[in-house]
């Protein structure tokens, strides 16, 4: 049966992003000393907003949202909270 | 019926900004009316609040269109507070570490910042520049400094009050009417 | 093709075989009477292998309507029902339903609410509802639910609105009449199998109902009422093709009795209605010019066709079986009043409330009413 | 053999940039649920921060088709549409594997106006995981008491302090017989994802509960969310275990605490870290109102020590 | 005499002063935005012992309503709080509520539902209530809500009918002006104690609301309808006599404003209303003779009291911030239309709804929609 | 020592003359609680055949204040009148001793839709009893499935009898950690009286569930109301037990069953006697059915012996 | 505050008979062998209907359902269903 | 359109009796209607069905308020049958072991216990009267004994069915007129 109307329904789809360019929320931070670091990803894997690199360690600065979860939790103290300016 | 529009950041302070002017209102023997726009963003996410005064009976209940004064609490917010809307007459408050004038409105700049610094007004995560805000705003809407005071007296009694206070103060008188209203490329985005 | 089947039926079974004949999928029930009936024969149903598709026995009706719409958004034909304080209690979710544009369809068997208890028919459950955005379609007959059923899974698929069909407990659920259930061949020309524009689906993730802004919040809303009223020619178009397959016929958006000429004009719903036009015989017999306006469609509210039908300078009676809470009278005479004013200002209308909580309302009582009413 | 960091696998469906507050625990969980669900799963929410954190229309956070439902209604709701996928399938209108229906739910949501649907679901044994990520209150709507939120806590609709126990849900849960039931936490991701997995390949009704300190309801900073966690599950607050048709294993650290190699850490610290007990320990009875803490905790260990002997 | 005292308050918090005032036993409660803070408010007050009374936190709406009947059977007073799908979920029990005659006062922070969710204010929930047999008054200021609460409680223990008092989300519920609170004597003088004629009693035990045959059932139901019509009088009474004791007066049934000589007639509810007058200045200044009616009493519907208000010839414009699915337009319209047919042919109706799901409502843009509405 | 026939109280608070089924175990079960309870106490009904029982108005078979309350809610409403007496009795407005405030509650108003309002009422540990008599079906709507009807049973919804076994309420109520939760059964009115009279002397939120063998349902001439009862209790399809704070024991003959002096006897003839699992036992899968309903009865027993030796 | 209206609400009062003179529903009546009774109150204690005095083993023929509990569970077989006729 | 009424007590069987004869007019060609009254009523209390034949469309959905047959299942029950209405003329069916004439009314009577006995039609607590008494009225309405057959056995097909068959056409054929239709004090109590 072929609807009449477009099913008109308030979707949503799936895109980074959408709670907006939430890197504008940061007052602090992350910085990776990647000299100290030592790849073990613990910083990747409970960073709530998956926006570093599991490889490089590198962070998505677009949408960190500067928690600091990353610099309180690795082990080596390679990330350290910067002030935004 | 003045009118007037806060524009923030989420944790900035403006809720409290907008509070604290309308109880001023009172205070001054007005009636008075804060309205802040609620919604789903979490901090670091632009807001709103309106704020009105009036000797009569205030009926709107609409957010303020087009107010009188708009107090825009970070320059970054400078482009956005502009096009959502202000009296073509109408006034600016900003905080911002310099002068800076907005579009051909009478523009005033205080240095919330460094007032809420300076006086020890430390937030979870910044400054409460909310309160030197407050004093400057009073200042800009010709509130008597008396009434100003005796608002922040209210809302906190005791020595956190004398804190907020002085920096309300503070910047009650050095808040500047900025001279060049020049429409200012400089300044914004836009 | 086989030829159609007569057999005597309950209207709680017409319905359970109208469940069968649309090959619904996902069926979530919960007793009340005088529902239950239905829950069982279409438990019994797909137990016994006759109907492929799941029952899923939830712990209330909030429940019920809860797996009826989560299922339809997963693409499943769904269908449920309910009475009463059951219908009550899935307020909420009825709300969602609509917003959600999902054809979930459901019987309500019409029976008065709590407080105090009452088991017996009246419409103040289902008219309760009638603004949570749903087509609501009341049934004369057994016969009518079986066909409705049908036309109202055609319509809410089309237009992606639930729609509840609603008739008399124990006057139509348990009253045993002749029932033509047509070739399953003809019944599937009619409803084809539903296949949704979306559907939760892995393959093309998307969310349904998110928080959504103002600006992009109202005007969903409006499209619903706008979708709503754009029902009515699909209910029409639905009757006829039903018609023109299976040769049944119960009036499309209204059904009318002896109106043309009539002075007086008997206007009501479900069961009632029915029995009205025994009563329209009566008061024709008496010398009275009577007639009946019979809205089979309920909601949307066929306004049009209402002010096209009745006769000029018409007494219409509006025999109300629910109260209107806030103002006098029923529901019903108040949505005709508001849609005939300053349309037909020759109408008048005038109004009673009866049969609430089962009181039985014969033919002869309810040509009583209506000339009790010519006075009023 | 708990799955390390570094095997668990790429998949992200918890996207950057969604609407959670920084440090939520909420986001932070659901992205090691993705890695173990992987994309082929139909996610429910009730009105929760989940939903806050979505986005708004037509933004989406979550890389699954995701529903809105009433709030009391996630398990009734879940187990729809797992019976409309069976059912589809089996009628050969669904091809491929099925997915995984699950539902992504707070404590208001699983422990108060959720529960009756979900444990109604659990008894019919409908094939679904209901995951609730526990932060022990009302978040969304500003911080009100639930039903998992402990004793002594401070919340705005009980400003001296909650005076009740929590519920113990997983146990509960545990009790309904289901197959399989598990409680974990977001400072333990291979421990959460290796539960998920088993829940995803086992039919019937599962449940995990995964602990999720809030920064904004527990008045933390929200660089802490780790550590508060881990602290929880130090002190015995939170207790890691699972149980496979009934029967219980715990798993560290707290199988440490439960077996008797370790004591837990007295609740005094945790208790201080957080603001929502601050009054509390504040108060004239302080000394009084900690001991009723710490025996809710002794009697949970006490307890659990000796139901996860029951092997029945 | 103490002197009343003014200070700043949202209109959340003063419905909880309110709630004090009245000196309220019981609250069941559960949070949903944006009624949540009422409820924090309360909480707070039985806490530190401002109030003495009970809150229940209870797990969900369907339970806070539960425990706030039950309650109020067992001769409490008892208040409590909801917005859309919190007032959604509770409908069944809303129902028992009025046919139960439990003189209940609730909140309801007006809210745009679900689905899709909305967070802002419409008029949706608690218009889709208007069938469940209670009283509803609409607040357009922080002030009138406190007023109204406590006239509420009056009316409803005077006729035992269930009162909700509905006020906008956000723009009245968090919105911050004067309040003031007259001194405890005063409103004690105007609201004594709670005496219920009937409680659950172990002295003289009976039953409440058992099974009931239909020939019982109907009239109990018709008397219900009756006695809510029979508020009108006790709502204005209320009103005049709240005013004789505080000297505040925010209307009875209808408040109007420049309407004597209005053309052009506003008709609304709640905040909008307030702003209303402001967009009557605008277009009396652009020649356009406006005023407002605004029923302060929603239901029931003070019908001759809209009727006798309108000016000859008047063109009515309803703006309706809700939809009555089924119909084209909104709730208020229809209700409107209904009780001027046959009674005011001379006047005309117009309708469009705005101001879904917290579309902002600016003196300006409803001046212009009402000048528009004149080619409608 | 439990309490003998002779030496119950003579108070009748249902009233002969009301409209239950001849034998039927609600009322009969109702005249023992109401022994217990005394005239002082306030009921609250849930729709149910207590309800249908009541007579229709203006006629009450029981001799209580009594209040019809919706479905989902005895739980809620139970609490709002226990504040409602407790604070008017607090400000002067109530004198005398507080009455009892009770539910009587059919199983599916307790396991199903009843269970989240009373749940929550349990972990606000609020001044109620809750009484569920449980005939493992929704009687008065004509017998359909609920959350206490055992696997293998037949009812109008479950035409091929249940495939899922009965959620074990009185062991999740306990596991809500309220002051007194029992069992109880028609046909031992002694130990019935008994638990009414500890519940009605405890504060906080009490539980009792009675097992109510019904003979429209379970398909038994009506004149073996009792007999069934003591059947189901000796075939350990019921054990008979209680706690008081935490502490569960066990009464006589179920001690006996637990303590292994007697063994429970086989379910086989327990089963026979009941029309509602009569074509469970003439099908082709009668042995393996059967099996399943003695392993379902054979854990509960096992199960429940372990748990009572937690006692912490 | 008098209220205006009575309160009218759906109130039911306490009576024998709530549910008619169920007397009626009997097909078969217990009749008492009190020459082998022997007091105990088993058939007092069990009969939903309590309609059987427990002094003295009457039975109060208006409202006794004729379930036959009393007659199953009497340890004497003092009582037997009798057909009504 | 003819309608008739059953009275009899709950566990009688009146509902199978009304949808037998429902079925009985579908099986003779015309249109049928069962309506049985349901209350809350347990076993032993009175109730009440309608039946309607015709041979175009039943519209009526009310409960036979003045109906052209009474079937009253009991004597007990002639009083309360004919109170609830009947027409000036209408006919009763009772089942009585011996003749019975109420009031002025045509009446048939027939045994139905007594035949239901011999049949073996042993019910929980009693007997199927129903069976018995459907043929009785079959005959009175001047259904013919095949339809009244066939639809006994299209109900129950098998042996059951015969049982029930042997009874039916047992009363179809027993039932008979009662002589004396007069007024007659002995019977009922009215
Ligand atoms: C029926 C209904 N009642 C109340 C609400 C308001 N509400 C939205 S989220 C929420 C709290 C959710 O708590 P929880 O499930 O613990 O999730 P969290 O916010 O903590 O993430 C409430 C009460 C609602 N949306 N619907
Ligand atoms: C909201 C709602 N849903 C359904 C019903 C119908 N209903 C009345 S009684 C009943 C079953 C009750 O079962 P139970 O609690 O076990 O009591 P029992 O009948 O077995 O005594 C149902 C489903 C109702 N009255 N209200
Ligand atoms: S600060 Fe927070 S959001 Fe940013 S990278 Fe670190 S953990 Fe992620
Ligand atoms: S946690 Fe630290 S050491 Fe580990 S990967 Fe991240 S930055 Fe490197
Ligand atoms: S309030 Fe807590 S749970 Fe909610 S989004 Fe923020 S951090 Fe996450
Ligand atoms: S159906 Fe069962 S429980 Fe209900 S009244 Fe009859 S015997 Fe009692
Ligand atoms: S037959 Fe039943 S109702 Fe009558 S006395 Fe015996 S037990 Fe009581
Ligand atoms: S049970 Fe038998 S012996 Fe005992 S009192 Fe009754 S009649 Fe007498
Ligand atoms: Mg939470
Ligand atoms: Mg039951």
């Amino acid at each position: 049966m072929k609807a009449v109307t477009k099913a008109y329904r308030p979707i949503s789809w799936p895109m980074k992003g959408a709670g907006g360019d939430t890197g504008t929320w940061r007052t602090h931070r992350p910085v990776v000393d990647i000299q100290k670091c030592t790849k073990c990803q613990i910083c990747w894997i409970y960073c709530p907003e998956a926006v570093i690199d599991r490889e490089e360690s590198i962070v998505d600065y677009r949408y960190c949202k500067g928690c600091g979860v990353c610099a309180a939790e690795c082990p080596t103290g390679a990330i350290s909270m910067v002030k935004e300016e | 019926m003045l009118e007037l529009r806060i524009n923030g950041f989420g944790g900035q302070g403006s809720v409290t900004l907008a509070h604290l002017l309308a109880q001023a209102a009172l205070e001054n023997g007005e009636q008075g009316q804060a309205l802040p726009f609620f919604g789903v963003e979490r901090r670091g996410a632009p807001v709103r609040a309106a704020v009105r005064m009036s000797p009569t009976t205030i009926h709107a209940h609409s957010q303020c269109e087009l107010p009188d004064y708009v107090v825009v609490m970070s320059e970054k917010l400078i482009e956005e507070a502009v096009s959502e809307g202000i009296t073509a007459t109408g006034t600016v408050i900003i905080n911002a570490p310099h002068a800076v004038a907005v579009g051909k409105h009478p523009t005033w700049q205080v240095d919330a910042e460094a007032i809420a610094r300076e006086a020890g007004l430390f937030s979870a995560d910044g400054l409460f520049i909310n309160i030197p805000l407050f004093g400057a705003v009073c200042r800009v809407l010709n509130i008597p400094q008396k009434v100003m005071e005796q608002t922040i007296l209210n809302k906190w009694p005791g020595s956190n009050g004398e804190l907020n206070l002085g920096a309300a103060r503070r910047a009650y008188n050095t808040v500047t009417q900025v001279e060049d209203s020049g429409f200012n490329m400089k300044v914004g985005c836009w | 093709m086989k030829a159609a089947q007569v057999t005597m039926e309950t209207g709680a079974h017409a319905a359970a075989l109208a469940v069968k004949s649309a090959r619904v999928d996902v069926v979530p029930g919960y007793p009340i009477t005088p529902q239950t009936s239905i829950m069982e024969a279409v438990a019994e149903m797909v137990e016994n292998g006759e109907l492929h598709a799941r029952f899923i026995p939830v712990e209330g009706e909030h429940s019920a309507m809860a797996a009826a719409v989560a299922a339809s958004a997963a693409g499943a034909r769904v269908f449920t029902a309910t009475s009463a304080n059951g219908l009550l209690y899935m307020h909420e979710v009825l709300h969602m339903a609509s917003g959600g544009r999902l054809p979930v369809v459901m019987c309500n068997v019409n029976r008065g609410i709590f407080a105090p208890w009452t088991l017996w028919a009246d419409h103040q459950d289902s008219m309760a509802q009638r603004d949570t955005g749903w087509i609501q379609y009341h049934c004369s007959s057994n016969q009518e639910v079986f066909n409705t059923i049908l036309q109202a899974f055609r319509v809410a698929e089309q237009i992606n609105i639930p729609v509840m069909v609603n008739f008399d407990g124990f006057t139509i659920s348990h009253c045993l009449m002749p029932l033509t259930v047509p070739p399953q061949e003809e019944i599937d020309r009619f409803l084809p199998p539903h296949e949704p524009e979306w559907r939760l689906d892995p393959a093309h993730p998307s969310s349904f109902s998110n928080v959504t802004n103002a600006p992009e919040y109202a005007p969903f809303r409006q499209m619903l009422s706008d979708d709503i009223m754009a029902a009515i020619p699909l209910v029409k178009q639905a009757a006829q093709e039903y018609k023109d397959i299976t040769g049944m016929w119960d009036g499309d958006t209204i059904d009318t009795y002896r109106l043309e000429d009539a002075e007086v004009v008997a206007f009501a719903v479900n069961s009632m209605a029915a029995e009205l036009r025994l009563s329209v015989d009566i008061l024709r017999e008496q010398g009275i010019k009577a007639g009946l306006l019979r809205p089979r469609l309920y909601l949307p509210f066929p306004a049009e066709d209402i002010i096209n039908a009745l006769p000029q300078n018409a007494q219409v009676m509006v025999l109300d079986r629910n109260y209107n809470f806030g103002h006098p009278g029923g529901i019903l005479a108040a949505e005709l009043k508001s849609v005939l004013f300053g349309r037909r200002n020759d109408i008048t209308v005038k109004n009673r409330v009866m049969g609430i909580g089962g009181i039985d309302l014969t033919r002869r009582f309810m040509a009583d009413e209506i000339r009790a009413m010519m006075d009023d | 053999m708990t799955t390390s960091i570094k095997q668990l696998p790429d998949i992200e469906q918890v996207l950057s940039g969604n609407g959670a507050c920084g440090g939520c625990p909420a986001t932070m969980g659901l992205r090691v649920v993705g890695k173990a669900l992987g994309s082929n799963a139909i996610m429910l929410l009730t009105p929760s921060c989940a939903v806050a954190s979505m986005g708004m229309t037509p933004k989406l956070g979550y890389n699954w088709p995701c529903i809105n439902i009433c709030f009391a209604s996630a398990g009734s709701s879940a187990s729809g549409i797992t019976h409309a996928v069976e059912i589809m399938q089996e009628k050969g209108r669904l091809q491929g594997e099925l997915p995984t229906v699950f539902t992504w739910t707070g404590d208001g949501g699983t422990y108060d106006i959720g529960f009756q649907a979900l444990s109604a679901a659990a008894e019919r044994n409908d094939n679904i995981i209901h995951f609730c990520y526990n932060n022990e209150a009302y978040s969304n709507t500003g911080v009100q008491r639930s039903g998992a939120t402990p004793r002594g806590c401070f919340t705005t609709t009980t400003p001296t302090g909650k005076r009740q126990p929590k519920k113990n849900l997983a146990l509960l849960m545990l009790e309904h017989n289901i197959p399989y039931v598990a409680t974990a936490n977001v400072a333990y991701p291979g421990d959460l994802y290796d539960k998920v997995v088993k829940a995803k390949n086992t039919p019937g009704t599962k449940y995990i509960e995964i602990l999720a300190p809030c920064y904004l309801g527990w008045q933390f900073d929200m660089s802490e969310t780790v550590q508060m966690s881990r602290a929880a599950v130090r002190c015995g607050a939170w207790l890691l275990w699972e149980a496979e048709n009934g029967k219980i294993n715990f798993n560290n650290p707290s199988a440490r605490i439960i077996s008797g190699k370790k004591a837990a850490e007295p609740v005094d610290e945790y208790l201080m870290n957080q603001g929502r007990f601050n009054r509390l320990l504040k108060g004239p009875d302080a000394t009084q109102r900690i001991a009723e803490i710490q025996g809710d905790i002794d009697r949970e260990i006490a307890f659990m020590r000796e139901r996860a002997k029951i092997t029945v």
